[in-house]
């Protein structure tokens, strides 16, 4: 056991291929979807070990490992360090949650072939785990477009749908195109550095022009797997598609990875040069940020919901990346720590909520075949466990506290205060704007997700068919309760886990918040307590009491008498389900302010239109300002390179005479 | 924390508690002699509740737990904003577990309970009232927040005591871009309590109506403690404004002597704050639902030109 | 130069000649003609070469040409011609003056090609090896001119002829062992051309090409 | 050497047998004997190159290196495992009447012919016996391509022919004027065109006749090779042909004309001391790759659609080779070996869909993962693979040669990564469509043969997850070799 700990590299490398193993018996038992699904919990608890072994690996001296795989010249170079350590935390608890809740969603019929499914899940996870521990270029690119591969069968698990088939094709090929990037970006690094090791990346100190190339392309390959504008609109339409599992461990997990890339590359092999890159960032982030939530606030289907969420989330993560790199760049150092432990931070928590929140909506899309929220509703009587365990997940999203959410959010919030600090005055005149349309963002997740979690598990269903909805399963529960024990905890005792977080801080600036942040595991104080201090067990302490004394109070003081009556509703006789507000009534005034921001169609009928109809569309501008141009052009270029292929024996003739007449010509010059 | 900051806390905590209906039936009256009415008095309010807390709590059938308990979070969540607000005194030993983000957050927090709790009956008004605060939140809470970051900037801390302390009781010195907060602070405060011109108190118009249409199905005592967090909402609100932009009196930490005198200034800034409300209240009218949004975008830009405008200067100087 | 190197350059000359005169050429038969006519003053020159210089095997060359090129080749080809009854007039894509003008131009940069070459060449012949590479350019313009797959297949011919040609001329031929390997492909290649146009007939009633432009990407 | 004349004797006896035999019942195992003796064969001659070194063979006619032996093993591998694939398929195409008893003696004749063909371009030391087995080889496919007699198989195989034919002549022709700059250092006779000897003068060669042989010999054998804009001919035959001509095609013709490329090249380079080769080479390669590229969009015919995706790849070959140097040359050799495998792992696939399908169109063939899960799933990792998708072998082939392009050829690297961008689009889009969604498919009458399929898929995933060392001394060996 003693040996087993010390090489916690290996002991994550023995979980990767236990789940390898275990995704071959999935495909070994086949259609036997019973016994497929009990699979899952082995799943789960490689996902815990994982998490604990990251969790000692936190602040231990990296380790590094060379597999005989690979390149003759170039085998697989595996690395865990603190960086690495803390995503795979990451990792680790978002599986092992989501795994659970698997057990319990991969019933029958929920896959057309379940031990496939079973066996890309677990290359799934296996391969983000292995984007997170390359240390090579090669290994690196092969781990990530594995996972993207995975992923993408995992999408296209239900590929009969015509919508889910496009779906999966835009997402692979907008991974792709990320993929290209990325191999270019580690191209300009080993043109610096003569290998393709990180290794050797890190090592040198690559020159500006290149080293701004190749930030611009690692922005834009990790981007595209991250969702940032404009290269998002794969991911509201893939989330969806994929079993609710994969929607979480995407949304939650795979995401994520490209953070760490990020990370990884501007920090690590980079060693963060200029603030334009921040502000580059800073500016991509916050705009993805209100960009995302949005397009949640419009979105009639629960699932699109949580995946522009996550686009919003992930947008506030490059925001706060963005920052970090400002600081850095400026010399401040322990501010860059305090917004990069923000964005660490704010990952975690989106890894966690978001597997939660997918997690029951897989529930929800089980107990009631329903993904739509017009067709959803009062589920919080048929599905108490499911409705009470979203409701923290919920609320974590919308960053109330003493929630996780808001903790991340409150840290970076604390950084944007500090950064008057930077000596640069136009930046310094951009920091304010860039506050404004963070907390924008932030207050506009709160209506998203008031939206979410009123329309499906709130008020009277929606459908008669809601009634029969059952609640979750065991392992679904056990899922859900592990993930909303971990938002809870995470909101509650966030200067432990900083205390670790920091470790990461360290390595990839050189220095971190230091005592200030983790002197006192009951308050978060990242600079000084009379700076800025939180203390959510306090706070969650004192409302505990107040609630309790509150009851007590009234209860004592008065009576608990409690009649059940038909709703009120200013005396309106009839009551339907009908009547309620609808996600769309929910989504029109956000349409209406930032109207510029969509495209909409409507339909709207005249008065004296005999059979009314209404009908309108939301869409994404940039689709049509970005996708279908490059589509278009495309088509038509090889429109043209077609005309050449036209069938007729004496052109192609043609073809090869002039070019041995060229060249002859050109050789003879 | 010394059993006197704590003594000073909790009597902080009581006083907010208790004279948060006075403060509203205060306005009231205002508004009333405004008006040229009579009034009910400004002790009607504690009428209310009273008579509230003895009936019967009636709950739709479809009301499910959240229903019932949001009351008391909401109410909860209230004490402890009021704890957190330097009323008389700036050394408050709770005010370590939250700084201003937190204690917007905090309003949220019982906002969105609110909200969800209005469309956990799923009745039509229950449900766009939900919708309509949680629009107006969405729009004054960004506000709120950036107008908190100016003082912030400039007591260079997010700590509300140690911010008032640095208003209060430094040299003084005028800080343009406060203006600028004030104004946006006060646009926030009437669309957060349910002021005229956002909402109107008063009414159960319905097509008009936010926060009435939330708490339409509450009764009793449910109704009772939604009412009173209400007013109490109202008290904490006046109570930062007063403290960042009128702080003087109040009480530096472990100064007990001047705690009478800041009773009374407080007293007199709360008297002066109502009476101002009511006039406010009473000269405009009632915006459009639709024209709300405009209303609440311009606090949010008057807060960011604040921000702005203090970076500017401060830059220069 | 010797006076096997200037009969060798006369039969060159006539070589041109004749490509000239096939591209030209509206009728199938008079093309098989004109080929035949080609292959005859192919073997004469490899004939004369082998004289002049006493390379054995340009003998066997020589007589392998006769042997393929003015018996077998088109007495197949005008099997072919009579069995399938093919029409006579051959479709020109482009007109024949603006061919010939084209042709004129691919000899002059055929020669000017050659220069360099035949001047590094030591054999007797080597001034022949610019009229060898405009033999097959033409042969290849032919190729493009024409519709009819029976002409394709001439000009394909020719062109062989024309790569002979220019072996002969500058290395007084290839090894042995690499000329009966090319006989032998040019053998089964018309066997295989022959067994096409059978199969072509069949399927289309015509040897048009113009029947051959459905397999496209436009 | 007598495993050197087993391997060419084994399919010429192979060629003759089936032509008497063919057309029976047995044909198929027969031809799978004769594939598989000559798979053991170039097994045999493989392990005794990589011990022992260099040899040659027959006085001087054939000689095999670390480069061509190691193609005569991917030949004979793949001729193999297509000869087993071929049986189940053609036994299909019999049933439904398609083809008759005598075309498929000329079937199994002429296959067996072409793999000697392609053996015997591969090995020959004589350039000119290369050519004279590389327009046999045409020979051999074109009646193939031509099997089921329809009229669209016609048209490919006239345009096959008769530019291939032209194309090949003009590589004669730059075969003459290469013996005619040797003859000048080493004399006339046979030797002036072996390949060993001129290897050793090739300093010596007259640099103005070498440039011109050499575009002579690139338009030529470039066009067997499929390199825009000389590839007219590629779709229409791999398109047409019955399928596992289409897999070997692909997987075998088009490596065997690039090698002749390249061993001139070699020489070429020796002669003129400049990169004048490799930038042809490159250009071509280039082109072929942007043209392809945007063609993969416009294509409705599954099997012309992977022909495009060859045309495609040959130029990522040929861009490497031209681009030269020890790690482009192994990315080249490296993409050979992956390419073969994948595409004809592909050709496999698709034809089995076709023929539940009943028709090539990729409109029309849809839902293959229901009616057929293995060929599916054979079909969609293939054409991930061959899209370059880690971790399969040909991404570490593109790997290699695009982080070689990045250092030398910048903006060569770009216009690559572009194409292949488009290329994947192009291709992943219509792939899934066939792959996934609702069934248009019959059930075969015959269990289709996926172990061809699988086979190769698992090789290329290994390949591009772990290549084994003496793989690699091989292929660095080859490398070097060509400079």
């Amino acid at each position: 056991m003693s040996q087993f700990l010390q090489s916690p590299l290996s002991s994550i490398l023995g979980v990767v291929a236990f789940w390898l193993a275990l995704g071959t018996i999935g495909v070994a038992l086949g259609r036997d979807r019973d016994g497929v699904r009990f699979v899952y919990p082995a799943t789960a608890l490689g996902g815990a070990l994982i998490a604990w072994l990251a969790g000692t690996a936190l602040g231990a001296d990296p380790v590094s490992l060379v597999l005989p795989l690979g390149l003759p010249d170039l085998p697989f170079h595996l690395r865990l360090d603190s960086l690495s350590a803390f995503f795979l935390f990451l990792l680790g608890l978002a599986v092992t949650g989501v795994s659970l809740s698997a057990a319990g969603y991969f019933r029958a019929g929920s896959s057309p072939s379940p031990g496939l499914t079973c066996l890309q899940y677990h290359v799934f996870i296996a391969a983000m785990v292995m984007v997170i521990l390359a240390d090579d270029a090669y290994a690196f690119l092969v781990a990530w477009e594995s996972m993207a591969l995975a992923s993408y069968f995992l999408v296209t698990t239900d590929h009969r749908h015509e919508e889910i088939r496009a779906a999966g094709f835009l997402y692979l090929v907008v991974a792709h195109v990320g993929a290209i990037a990325l191999l270019v970006c580690f191209g300009v690094l080993q043109g610096q550095a003569g290998s393709f090791t990180f290794d050797a990346m890190r090592g040198v100190t690559i020159a500006a022009p290149w080293a701004g190339v190749a930030f611009s392309l690692a922005l834009v390959g990790f981007g595209a797997k991250a969702g940032f504008l404009p290269l998002h609109a794969w991911l509201p339409e893939a989330h969806p598609a994929a079993p609710s599992p994969v929607s979480a461990l995407m949304s939650g997990v795979m995401l994520k990875t490209a953070i760490y890339g990020l990370l990884r590359v501007t920090f690590d092999l980079l060693h963060t040069q200029a603030s334009a890159w921040g502000v580059v960032a800073l500016v991509i982030g916050l705009v993805t940020a209100l960009f995302g939530v949005m397009f949640a606030a419009v979105q009639t289907d629960m699932k699109r919901l949580l995946a522009y969420s996550s686009i919003e989330n992930v947008g506030v993560v490059l925001g706060a990346i963005g920052l970090a790199i400002v600081f850095r760049a400026h010399g401040m150092a322990s501010l860059a720590a305090l917004s990069l432990v923000a964005a660490l931070y704010h990952c975690l928590n989106h890894a966690v909520v978001k597997s939660l929140l997918f997690s029951a909506t897989g529930a929800v899309l089980h107990a009631t075949d329903q993904r739509s929220l017009g067709r959803l509703g009062g589920l919080i009587h048929r599905m108490p466990w499911v409705a009470w365990l979203a409701l923290v997940g919920a609320l974590s999203l919308a960053g109330l506290p003493p929630l996780n959410g808001f903790v991340s959010e409150w840290l970076l919030l604390q950084s944007f205060l500090f950064s008057p600090d930077i000596p640069d005055g136009y930046l310094r005149m951009l920091v304010p704007l860039a506050t404004a349309a963070l907390v924008l963002a932030a207050a506009f997740a709160a209506y998203v997700m008031v939206k979410f979690y009123g329309v499906v598990f709130l008020g009277q269903p929606r459908e008669p068919s809601l009634e029969t909805a059952h609640d979750a399963g065991p392992w679904e529960r056990a899922g859900l309760v592990f993930l909303a024990v971990w938002c809870v905890l995470l909101g509650l005792f966030p200067a432990l886990v900083i205390r670790r977080i920091d470790a990461v801080t360290v390595q990839l600036l050189g220095e971190g918040l230091g005592d200030a942040a983790t002197r006192d595991w009951l308050f978060l104080t990242p600079m000084a307590t009379e700076r800025a201090s939180y203390g959510p067990a306090l706070f969650l302490a004192v409302i505990a009491s107040a609630v309790l004394a509150t009851f007590a109070y009234v209860r004592v003081r008065h009576h608990g008498r409690l009649r059940r009556a038909p709703a009120w509703d200013c005396g309106y006789p009839a009551q339907t389900a009908r009547m309620q507000d609808t996600a769309e009534g929910f989504g029109q005034p956000v349409k209406q302010i930032f109207e510029p921001f969509f495209r909409i169609e409507r339909v709207i009928p005249d008065p004296f239109d005999r059979a009314p109809r209404y009908w309108s569309k939301t869409e994404d501008r940039l689709w049509y300002w970005l996708y279908l141009p490059v589509a278009r052009l495309v088509a038509a270029v090889s429109a043209q390179v077609a005309r050449l292929q036209h069938g007729r024996i004496q052109w192609y003739l043609v073809y090869s005479f002039v070019t041995l007449l060229a060249l002859l010509i050109f050789i003879r010059l | 924390m010394s059993p006197g900051d704590l003594f000073q806390q909790v009597l902080e905590v009581v006083i907010a508690v208790f004279i948060a209906p006075l403060l509203v039936g205060w306005v009231n009256q205002c508004r009333a002699w405004l008006q040229n009415r009579t009034g009910a008095g400004i002790w009607q309010p504690y009428q209310v509740l009273h008579k509230l807390f003895r009936k019967d709590a009636v709950v739709a059938h479809n009301a499910s737990g959240l229903f019932r308990v949001t009351p008391y979070i909401v109410f909860a969540s209230m004490v402890l904003a009021a704890s957190l607000v330097p009323m008389l005194a700036t050394a408050l030993p709770f005010a370590a577990a939250a700084d201003v983000i937190a204690l917007v957050g905090l309003l949220a927090l019982a906002r969105v309970f609110m909200a969800l709790a209005a469309m956990d009956v799923g009745t039509a008004f229950g449900s766009f009232g939900a919708r309509r605060e949680m629009l107006v939140a969405a729009l004054a809470e960004p506000a709120l927040l950036m107008v908190f970051f100016m003082p912030a900037l400039i007591a260079r801390s997010t700590s509300l005591g140690t911010i008032v302390e640095a208003l209060a009781h430094r040299p003084f010195v005028l800080h343009p871009s406060l203006a600028f907060a004030a104004v946006a602070f006060v646009m926030v405060l009437l669309a957060e309590n349910a002021r005229i011109p956002i909402d109107n108190p008063t009414t159960h118009l319905e097509l008009t109506m936010i926060h009435e249409a939330m708490i339409l199905e509450y009764s009793g005592r449910h109704l009772a403690l939604m009412e009173w967090a209400h007013a109490l909402k109202l008290v904490i609100y006046s109570t930062i404004g007063i403290a960042l932009f009128l702080p003087w009196g109040i009480a530096e930490a472990g100064d007990w002597p001047g705690l009478p005198l800041a009773v009374l200034a407080i007293t007199l800034k709360l008297l002066a704050g109502g009476a101002a409300l009511a006039v406010v209240e009473s000269v405009s009218a009632k915006l459009r639902i639709f024209r709300a949004p405009e209303f609440l975008a311009s606090a949010f830009l008057f807060a960011v030109l604040g921000v702005l405008t203090h970076l500017l200067l401060a830059g220069r100087a | 130069m010797s006076l096997a190197g200037q009969i060798v350059n006369l039969i060159a000359a006539l070589l041109l000649l004749v490509s000239f005169a096939m591209l030209s050429q509206r009728r199938v038969r008079d093309l098989v003609d004109l080929f035949m006519i080609q292959g005859a003053l192919l073997a004469a020159a490899t004939l004369v070469t082998a004289v002049a210089t006493g390379q054995s095997h340009l003998y066997y060359s020589a007589a392998l040409t006769v042997a393929l090129k003015v018996i077998v080749l088109p007495l197949i080809l005008r099997r072919v011609l009579r069995r399938l009854a093919l029409e006579t007039d051959v479709e020109l894509l482009i007109n024949i003056p603006t061919t010939m003008l084209v042709g004129i131009a691919l000899v002059v940069v055929a020669f000017n090609m050659a220069v360099p070459i035949s001047q590094l060449a030591g054999t007797i012949t080597r001034g022949a090896l610019g009229i060898a590479l405009a033999c097959v350019l033409l042969a290849f313009l032919m190729m493009i001119t024409r519709r009819k797959a029976l002409a394709q297949v001439v000009g394909f011919l020719s062109m062989e002829n024309g790569l002979f040609f220019a072996a002969t001329s500058v290395t007084y031929g290839m090894p042995m062992v690499v000329e009966l390997g090319i006989a032998l492909d040019v053998l089964v290649g018309t066997f295989v051309f022959g067994v096409f146009f059978f199969r072509i007939r069949e399927t289309f009633d015509s040897l048009d090409t113009s029947h051959f432009e459905k397999l496209k990407d436009r | 050497m007598s495993e050197f004349t087993v391997l060419l004797c084994v399919p010429l006896l192979g060629a003759v047998i089936l032509a008497w035999l063919g057309g029976t019942a047995r044909a198929a195992a027969i031809n799978v004997l004769f594939s598989a003796v000559t798979l053991l064969a170039a097994a045999a001659l493989t392990l005794r190159v990589v011990a022992t070194g260099p040899h040659i063979v027959f006085g001087e006619l054939f000689f095999v290196d670390a480069f061509n032996v190691f193609l005569v093993a991917l030949t004979a591998f793949v001729a193999f495992t297509t000869s087993l694939y071929s049986g189940p398929y053609m036994r299909v195409e019999i049933d439904r009447g398609k083809v008759g008893p005598n075309a498929m003696r000329l079937y199994h004749s002429m296959y067996q012919l072409f793999v000697f063909t392609m053996l015997v371009a591969l090995t020959s030391n004589n350039l000119g016996i290369l050519w004279v087995a590389l327009e046999a080889a045409t020979l051999a496919t074109v009646l193939l391509v031509s099997l089921y007699r329809t009229p669209a198989s016609l048209e490919a195989a006239w345009k096959y022919f008769i530019l291939c034919g032209v194309g090949i002549a003009q590589a004669l022709f730059g075969t003459i004027l290469l013996y005619l700059a040797a003859a000048r250092v080493v004399g006339e006779g046979s030797t002036a065109l072996l390949w060993t000897h001129l290897d050793a003068v090739k300093d010596q060669l007259e640099p103005s006749i070498v440039g011109i042989g050499f575009v002579f010999l690139l338009v030529g054998y470039g066009t067997k090779v499929g390199l825009a804009p000389l590839h007219n001919w590629l779709p229409d035959a791999h398109a047409e042909g019955p399928t596992p001509v289409s897999a070997v095609l692909s997987g075998l013709l088009l490596n065997v004309a690039l090698y002749a490329v390249v061993r001139f090249k070699v020489l070429v380079d020796g002669a003129l001391g400049t990169p004048l080769a490799g930038n042809l080479m490159m250009a071509f390669g280039l082109l072929s790759v942007v043209m392809a590229a945007f063609l993969l969009s416009r294509q409705k015919d599954a099997k012309r659609l992977f022909a495009y995706s060859s045309v495609e790849h040959m130029g990522i070959i040929t861009f490497a080779f031209g681009m030269g140097g020890a790690l482009a040359n192994f990315a080249g050799l490296l993409h050979m070996t992956v390419h073969s495998l994948t595409k004809s792992a592909i050709f496999f696939a698709v034809g089995h869909a076709a023929q539940k399908a009943g028709s090539q169109a990729i409109g029309d063939i849809r839902g293959l993962v229901h009616r057929s899960p293995v060929v599916a799933w054979g079909l969609m990792v293939g054409t991930l693979a061959i899209l370059g998708m880690p971790p399969f072998g040909v991404f570490a082939a593109e790997f290699l040669l695009l982080s070689a392009a990045m250092r030398e050829h910048p903006w060569a690297a770009g216009v690559l990564l572009l194409s292949l961008g488009v290329a994947f689009a192009a291709v992943f889009f219509k792939v899934q469509g066939m792959v996934f969604g609702e069934p248009s498919l019959q059930p075969l009458e015959h269990r289709p043969a996926v172990f061809p399929v699988l086979v190769h898929l698992v090789l290329v995933l290994m390949l591009g997850l772990y290549i084994p060392p003496y793989l690699a001394a091989w292929y660095r060996e080859a490398a070097r070799m060509i400079g």
